[in-house]
């Protein structure tokens, strides 16, 4: 509870914020914003290409939140996503099975693949206590120039070295259901796959003995130890789930978004995520609307700017207003506190993990 | 055309022309607006446009290269009235395919490509024109005018991604130094080893680095088509010829003669394989006000109806250069001279 | 090879020396307890501050070098101002370093283009021309190293030689460096020594910002001449640096080597027939796998600083 | 009267808890003070109150006299105050010279003096008889001399009154006595000291008064020289103590834990266990006693599978363990109080009753396929904590951080001792513990040998050791110096074999 007020409130400093800014070069708040959340949802085909544009934010914010929990640091979302997109996109040029088959073997390429990039930093970790920072931003730049000599080699298009060809109609996460429902917009199969990531990694760190022990791990590796958990086996399996959620990322991206891989281009959601998983506090339900908010962001922008003279970078200035404002969130709490005094005295502690006193 | 003041043009031209109902916009194709290429072509035409014939205008930069972000911005702009859409970019291909459709009442022109649904079958509708150059042409009189003005020695080509674009300037550069090596009596030549994609188009440093790899094995002049890659290239021949050494960069896209200023007035832009994408998008925007938009058409811009060439002034070419040349640049449009667009035997 | 390594060697270096400063600088801002992962949004902003300040200067004042040094300056001024938004965020605010370095990372993308564009009319600035590379006299006819070191060298390369070692010398040999460390190791104890440990947390930070702000705009009067409103992830490669040099002044400077080589190498195979026997794929990715490599072979002996990415606070027990 | 520091009417409260409740101390230039109390009572944050470390809600202090505000430790400097912290405040990787003179560094121009630093610590430490080794580097010495080095920050910057917070919980009883003669010395040279200990017979040997607290709360200052230990307990637990361990005559049956030749390696990769061999039966405390860093760490960490075994064999009531993972052990019924309980023995970001059953989270009833059942998990922890009267502000939704050294302790034992385990390996139960909580624990480990189960104790204490163990093992130098009965030796005997003498004796 308290977490979310903190969020909303650095939400609307970042808003008020780049309010501000906006009155700076002579332009009106209050008409920017009402363009910019009337670009992200004014009409169904729009709040369908917002909830696009956040699939892949929940699941790399999702990744990252995750291996928080247990202490690890994952920038490596980007990577992740590449190979895991890459590998789906594989499968879906490849092969020739009935859709449900081909789907749910590209989902599994795209786990396989994101899942396979993160072992190889969570294995460093764990045998030989290699910083995961430096690892996976290694693996990124490995990933990169993967994609970048694999796809003209192997799945190149008809006329065009830089992208692979485009994916058949029956090897894409886009449905005509969906599709219809949201008036053609990009609003694709990814998006349900979020909301089970969602459900099924809050399921994980809050519900499980598995949680239980990444988390001892994450806090405090020689308790964990100590206890007879196997420390290196859940810093890699951390590393594992962490991957493959960010995989499923690329998957979103790559045959839902999209539908052909490109070359050259780091995916910038690997980067956001992170932003996504503190500002929805390292929680699977905050990281899913924090990425629904970013959605909402980076979708209602090309309005606003259409419709005002705000210019484009101000928006990302305003993402990056509010993701300061998120972790200056003490600031916000030492206020609160003392807004709140006389209330309960149980919440003053404000570690997110234990909070909730649920394990 | 050196970006930078050119922007502001709108807003200090100063004989307002009267108000055209036109909103023009733009989406930007990756890489920034600034980008000295296609978008920054692209959006100077529509600048011009808005300064000359008083029409409205927008550019918008989408979050990413998916078609869904691309398209998501089309729709921004048709929803705030822009309906009149130019679209820099072979990667517009099946976006505009499907805006062509949905927007009826809107227009597009989209730049170095086609519609198609991704199958590469032409779908050009009425509402649609689709803008092609002729980059090996371009790339043909470069090729020519850098062989006679460095008479022999080593070239060397710098490309950033393998697009077709690019690729079509290597291959037009290629024929011309051919070209010039059998009819006009140069002996320039180019090695395998020296003809490269860099990967990218940002990459700076490895611009540097690979045209300083060039001009150490001897190479004299490199014709980059390489945005960011490009400039780092630049900045090495500067550097270089500070330093007294004869070293050449050829531009593309725009004359890049000012970019390449070390000293003074000295530039290291030989001379520079030009695309008039401004040129083009003012006339198109022209032809729309004038009722005679070319919906349906495939338009190729090239030597015949001067959509490429060099630049008009060419301080580093000799006055035999610019003759010569022009005189090639005839034979071309009389078609005494093919160039051909394809790859066949050339290098890369 | 030999003359092909000859080659290649002042271009290394000039691509070093930008990640190594401000590697450098993140070694202050660790080694002081707080984790800098905004050190690419620090590059850009001096990238940034510099190219405007050299873009307006070069028509107006006489002296180029004096040019250039003054957009140096402003870039470690801009470097520093931004730097304090961390600074703020994680040691007043026991904010976490990984959202607020974020942050800076997203602020610099977007505020920078923006401002670019706002003041110049442009996002990209180019300034007219930057340092040129000299053979220093003597030095440079010494047989190998002559050609390795002192051949088409730049002075900002020989100035941040300089900084490194005074940078060495700070850390070890002053008052400052001690209070420095002791900070990152344990800030309990240097607070119960009666250091004034947010202090010494702003100056570690603080230099973080100068250096990190001073690298990026190396960019622009080296290698690149123009700011794209990006330093294309040599931020992060300068924090992997960092990690890689485990903490040491001399490990970044040999880390930040590596990575200069290996890329510059991995650019240039594709005009160098002798490197085209490699596979192109294997030699881009080899300065990466390599340092994967060497984290493996070095991890034993992890010398980072104990308490670096920590919040301090003297109440926690 | 003079007074060096007075403490008026302090509170000091925590969220859920008044940690310290209107207390008053008042410290007589040139006197040891001792602060007496059970864990959590309020010591070390009325200490942290006086050295600037928290500001306390009310209550004023002066200083000679005078009132002044220490809002951080550096004005607690300042006014010459030093602390020795709980837990110790020194740089792993610096060395002497430089933990001392970090914060008042001498110099040189701009350079670092070391030199004169290291000769001013070198002579200092001959002064006082401290015996440190000015380059020395932290990690590498012995708990005892970087206490001695806390002492010599203090002393290095002439401070006059100096706070110990349990100095003597880590040492070795040599070292304790070596301890108290350098207090005597610092009073000699006109220093004031408060003490906390909960060793009342450490506050009769140096204190000259003692003020007492209880929850938070000032109970009295009495003159020790007036006052007895047992006196002295009862006013800090408010009954009745009993000090003496009651324990019946151990009747040992099956063995329960066998070593054999078991060697294995130390943090410094040479053999810190060489070649020992034991037994520890069902009903029996194997009492283990030794100076600290002779191998007992590594000895048991080899059992409880923490630490690799270089060459011989672990068996579990005949079992071979000597390579099964570490829950494995535990399931076969080891349990462990380990040495360093915030390091090992708690995750303590975690809530207290998620550690309580760190151990057994997987099994029924705590969960099931997988799943947590968290009343069921609440239920276990209220239990222990209740029963091993673990204090903490918001019970078993406390964060383990928050709580006290002591209370951490009693948790960790409290847990263990739920699990009933085969095995029991207690590694210095009592540390830091009140002497309530003391008999308390004693009673526990004495009940769970009485119910037939094995308890390996290590301790420190020589005390401890010879009251609680039926058998002593004597260890020196990682090698196995002789196994006596405790009912037939005596603090001589077994302190000469920790030093190395008496291998002849073996039982
Ligand atoms: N930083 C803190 N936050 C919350 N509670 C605290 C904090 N520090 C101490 N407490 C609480 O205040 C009470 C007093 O703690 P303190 O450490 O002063 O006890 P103590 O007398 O030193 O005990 P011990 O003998 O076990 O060391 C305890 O209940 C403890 O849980
Ligand atoms: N460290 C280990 N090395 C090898 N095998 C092990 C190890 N730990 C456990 N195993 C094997 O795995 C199986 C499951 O072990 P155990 O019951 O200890 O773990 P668990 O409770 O399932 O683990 P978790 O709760 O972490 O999932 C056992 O049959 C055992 O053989
Ligand atoms: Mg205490
Ligand atoms: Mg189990």
């Amino acid at each position: 509870m308290r977490n979310t007020i903190v969020s909303l409130i650095a939400i609307i400093l970042g808003l008020i914020a780049g309010g501000i800014l906006m009155l700076g070069i002579g332009s009106n708040p209050i008409e920017g914003y009402s363009y910019l959340f009337q670009g992200a949802l004014k009409n169904i085909e729009r709040i369908g290409n917002t909830l696009a544009t956040a699939t892949p934010l929940i699941f790399t914010g999702l990744s990252v939140a995750f291996a928080f929990r247990t202490g690890l640091f994952n920038i490596g979302a980007s990577g992740q996503m590449l190979i895991g997109g890459l590998l789906a996109s594989a499968v879906g040029l490849t092969y020739d099975f009935s859709r449900p088959v081909l789907l749910l073997l590209m989902v599994l390429a795209g786990i396989l693949g994101g899942a396979l990039w993160a072992f190889v930093p969570g294995l460093l970790k764990a045998k030989f206590n290699v910083h995961e920072v430096v690892s996976t931003i290694m693996m990124n730049w490995i990933a990169y120039w993967t994609v970048y000599y694999v796809v003209p080699g192997y799945f190149k298009g008809d006329f065009l070295e830089t992208e692979s060809r485009k994916l058949p109609e029956v090897a894409t996460l886009r449905t005509p259901f969906l599709s219809e429902m949201f008036d053609g917009s990009y609003i694709n199969l990814g998006l349900f796959l979020a909301v089970i990531a969602t459900i099924i990694v809050a399921f994980i760190i809050n519900k499980t003995t598995l949680g239980f022990e990444l988390k001892a791990v994450g806090f405090n590796r020689h308790a964990a130890e100590y206890a007879g958990m196997r420390v290196n086996r859940n810093i890699i399996l951390s590393m594992l789930i962490s991957g493959a959620l960010a995989g499923i990322g690329g998957v979103a991206m790559y045959t839902g978004n999209a539908s052909s891989i490109q070359i050259g281009i780091l995916p910038t959601q690997g980067y956001d995520g992170i932003a996504v998983a503190l500002l929805g506090a390292n929680t699977p339900i905050g990281v899913f609307f924090a990425a629904i908010l970013f959605g909402i962001l980076y979708s209602g922008t090309g309005f606003m700017n259409a419709m005002t003279e705000i210019p484009p970078e101000l928006a990302n200035t305003i993402i990056a207003i509010i993701i300061y404002f998120a972790a200056t969130s003490i600031l916000i709490e030492r206020f609160l506190r003392k807004f709140w005094k006389s209330s309960s005295k149980d919440e003053e502690i404000v570690v997110p993990d234990v909070k909730k006193g649920e394990s | 055309a050196c970006g930078g003041n050119d922007d502001q043009s709108a807003n200090n031209g100063g004989n307002e022309a009267e108000k055209a109902d036109l909103r023009v916009g733009m989406v930007t194709d990756a890489g920034t607006i600034d980008d000295k290429s296609f978008n920054q072509g692209t959006w100077e035409g529509i600048l011009k446009a808005e300064d000359e014939l008083g029409v409205t205008t927008k550019y918008l930069k989408p979050a990413g290269t998916t078609e869904a972000e691309y398209l998501k911005e089309i729709g921004n702009l048709y929803d705030a009235d822009y309906k009149f859409i130019l679209a820099p970019g072979f990667k517009f291909e099946t976006a505009v395919f499907q805006a062509q459709d949905k927007y009826e009442d809107a227009k597009f022109v989209i730049i170095d490509g086609y519609p198609h649904s991704g199958d590469f079958e032409p779908a050009v509708k009425d509402n649609t024109v689709s803008v092609f150059f002729a980059e090996h042409e371009s790339g043909f009189l470069a090729g020519v005018a850098t062989a006679l003005e460095i008479k022999e020695g080593e070239a060397g080509f710098i490309g950033g991604m393998e697009i077709p674009a690019v690729q079509k300037f290597n291959w037009g550069f290629q024929q011309g130094l051919t070209y010039a090596n059998e009819n006009l009596d140069t002996n320039v030549s180019i090695k395998a080893e020296n003809v490269i994609y860099q990967g990218s188009f940002d990459n700076a440093a490895a611009g540097g680095q690979i045209a300083a790899q060039m001009y150490d094995r001897g190479v004299k002049v490199i014709f980059t088509a390489a945005g960011g890659v490009g400039v780092g290239a630049i900045n090495e021949a500067k550097t270089r010829a500070k330093g007294g050494e004869e070293v050449w960069i050829v531009g593309v896209d725009v004359d890049q003669y000012a970019d390449g200023i070390y000293e003074g007035e000295k530039s290291i832009i030989l001379t520079s394989a030009m695309k008039k994408l401004d040129q083009v998008a003012f006339d198109v925007i022209k032809q729309e006000l004038d009722g005679e938009f070319p919906g349906g058409e495939t338009l190729t811009f090239d030597a015949k109806n001067d959509g490429i060439g060099l630049p008009e002034e060419n301080p580093n070419l000799s006055e035999e250069t610019v003759n010569a040349v022009s005189d090639v640049y005839e034979k071309i449009k009389s078609e005494e001279i093919s160039v051909s667009g394809e790859q066949g035997d050339l290098l890369k | 090879m030999w003359t092909i390594i000859e080659q290649i060697f002042p271009y290394a270096i000039v691509f070093t020396i930008p990640l190594l400063i401000t590697a450098l600088g993140g070694l202050f801002s660790e080694r002081s307890g707080i984790v800098n992962i905004g050190l690419e949004g620090l590059m850009i902003f001096g990238a940034f501050a510099g190219s405007l300040t050299i873009y307006y200067l070069q028509g107006v004042w006489a002296n180029q070098t004096l040019v250039l040094w003054t957009g140096l300056i402003m870039a470690m001024v801009a470097g520093v101002l931004f730097s304090l938004l961390h600074a703020f965020a994680s040691i007043n605010l026991s904010a976490n370093q990984i959202i607020s370095g974020t942050a800076i990372n997203l602020i610099a993308t977007a505020l920078t283009v923006f401002l670019a564009r706002n003041i110049t009319g442009s996002g990209n600035i180019r300034i007219t021309s930057g340092f040129s590379p000299t053979d220093i006299p003597v030095l440079s006819s010494i047989p190998i190293i002559g050609d390795l070191l002192f051949t088409k060298t730049y002075p900002t390369t020989w100035f941040i030689l300089i900084v490194l070692v005074i940078s060495g010398f700070v850390l070890y040999k002053t008052k400052f460096g001690l209070r420095l460390r002791s900070c990152g190791e344990y800030p309990q104890a240097a607070e119960a020594a009666g250091v004034n440990v947010r202090r010494v947390r702003y100056s570690g930070v603080l230099i973080s910002g100068a250096f990190s702000g001073l690298g990026g705009a190396l960019i622009i009067v080296t290698y690149a001449g123009e700011f794209t409103g990006s330093v294309s992830g040599l931020g992060f490669l300068a924090l992997a640096s960092l990690i890689f040099g485990q903490w040491r002044p001399l490990g970044i400077l040999a880390a930040t080597f590596f990575f200069g080589f290996a890329s510059t190498i991995a650019n240039v195979s594709q005009v160098i027939p002798e490197l085209a026997i490699f596979p192109p794929i294997l030699l881009k990715i080899f300065p990466y796998i390599v340092t994967l490599i060497a984290l493996v072979v070095f991890s034993k002996s992890s010398q980072a600083p104990k308490a670096a990415g920590e919040t301090f606070d003297s109440g926690k027990r | 009267m003079s007074y060096v520091v007075e403490m008026l009417n302090i509170r000091k409260e925590f969220p859920g808890i008044v940690a310290n409740d209107n207390i008053t101390l008042s410290l007589k230039k040139g006197e040891i003070h001792a602060l007496l109390g059970e864990n959590g009572a309020g010591k070390s944050t009325l200490m942290g109150v006086l050295f600037g470390m928290y500001q306390p809600e009310k209550g004023m202090i002066k200083v000679d006299g005078k009132e002044v505000r220490i809002s951080n430790p550096n004005v607690a400097n300042r006014l010459g105050i030093g602390m020795v912290h709980q837990h110790f405040k020194l740089v792993d990787n610096f060395t002497v010279t430089e933990n001392i003179i970090l914060g008042s560094e001498p110099l040189k121009g701009i350079v670092l003096d070391i030199d004169s630093a290291a000769n001013k610590i070198a002579e200092l430490s001959k002064h006082y008889g401290l015996n440190v080794d000015p380059h020395a580097k932290i990690e590498d010495i012995s708990v005892g001399m970087q206490q001695r080095v806390e002492i010599m920050k203090m002393l290095y910057r002439e401070a006059e009154v100096l706070i110990f917070d349990e100095p003597t919980a880590v040492l070795t009883p040599v070292e304790i006595q070596e301890l108290m003669k350098i207090m005597r010395n610092l009073i000699k040279e006109g220093k004031s000291i408060i003490i906390i200990t909960h060793k009342l017979k450490e506050i009769k040997a140096v204190a000259d008064r003692c003020t007492v607290i209880r929850r938070g709360k000032s109970v009295g200052t009495v003159n020790v020289a007036e006052a007895s230990e047992a006196s002295l307990a009862e006013m800090m637990v408010g009954r009745h103590v009993s000090f003496k361990v009651e324990k019946k005559e151990s009747t040992p049956t099956d063995v329960v834990l066998k070593i054999d030749d078991l060697s294995v390696k130390n943090n410094r990769k040479v053999l810190g266990v060489k070649g020992i061999s034991l037994e520890v039966r069902k009903g029996e405390i194997l009492g283990v006693a030794g100076v600290d860093g002779n191998g007992q760490t590594e000895l048991v960490e080899a059992i409880t599978g923490l630490r690799k075994v270089e060459s011989g064999k672990v068996y579990l009531n005949g079992e071979e363990i000597t390579n099964i993972p570490i829950r494995h052990r535990i399931q076969k019924g080891i349990g462990h109080i380990p040495e360093d309980r915030q390091k090992r023995g708690l995750v303590l970001d975690y809530t207290l009753e998620s550690n309580m059953v760190l151990e057994v989270y997987n099994k029924q009833p705590f969960s099931k396929y997988g799943l947590l059942n968290v009343p069921s998990i609440r239920k276990y922890a209220k239990n222990i904590l209740q029963n091993f009267d673990v204090r903490s502000g918001e019970g078993a939704a406390s964060i383990a951080r928050t709580l006290s050294g002591g209370n951490q302790q009693k948790a960790i034992i409290g847990r263990e001792l739920e699990l009933d385990p085969d095995l029991l390996i207690a590694v210095q139960p009592t540390r830091g513990l009140d002497v309530g909580s003391i008999e308390y624990i004693h009673k526990r480990l004495i009940e769970h040998r009485d119910k037939g189960k094995a308890v390996l104790l290590i301790s420190l204490e020589l005390d401890e050791v010879l009251q609680l163990s039926d058998r002593i093992a004597i260890v020196n130098n990682g090698e196995l110096v002789g196994e006596v009965k405790a009912s037939e030796t005596n603090e001589n005997e077994v302190g000469l074999m920790m030093a190395g003498v008496g291998k002849e004796r073996n039982v």
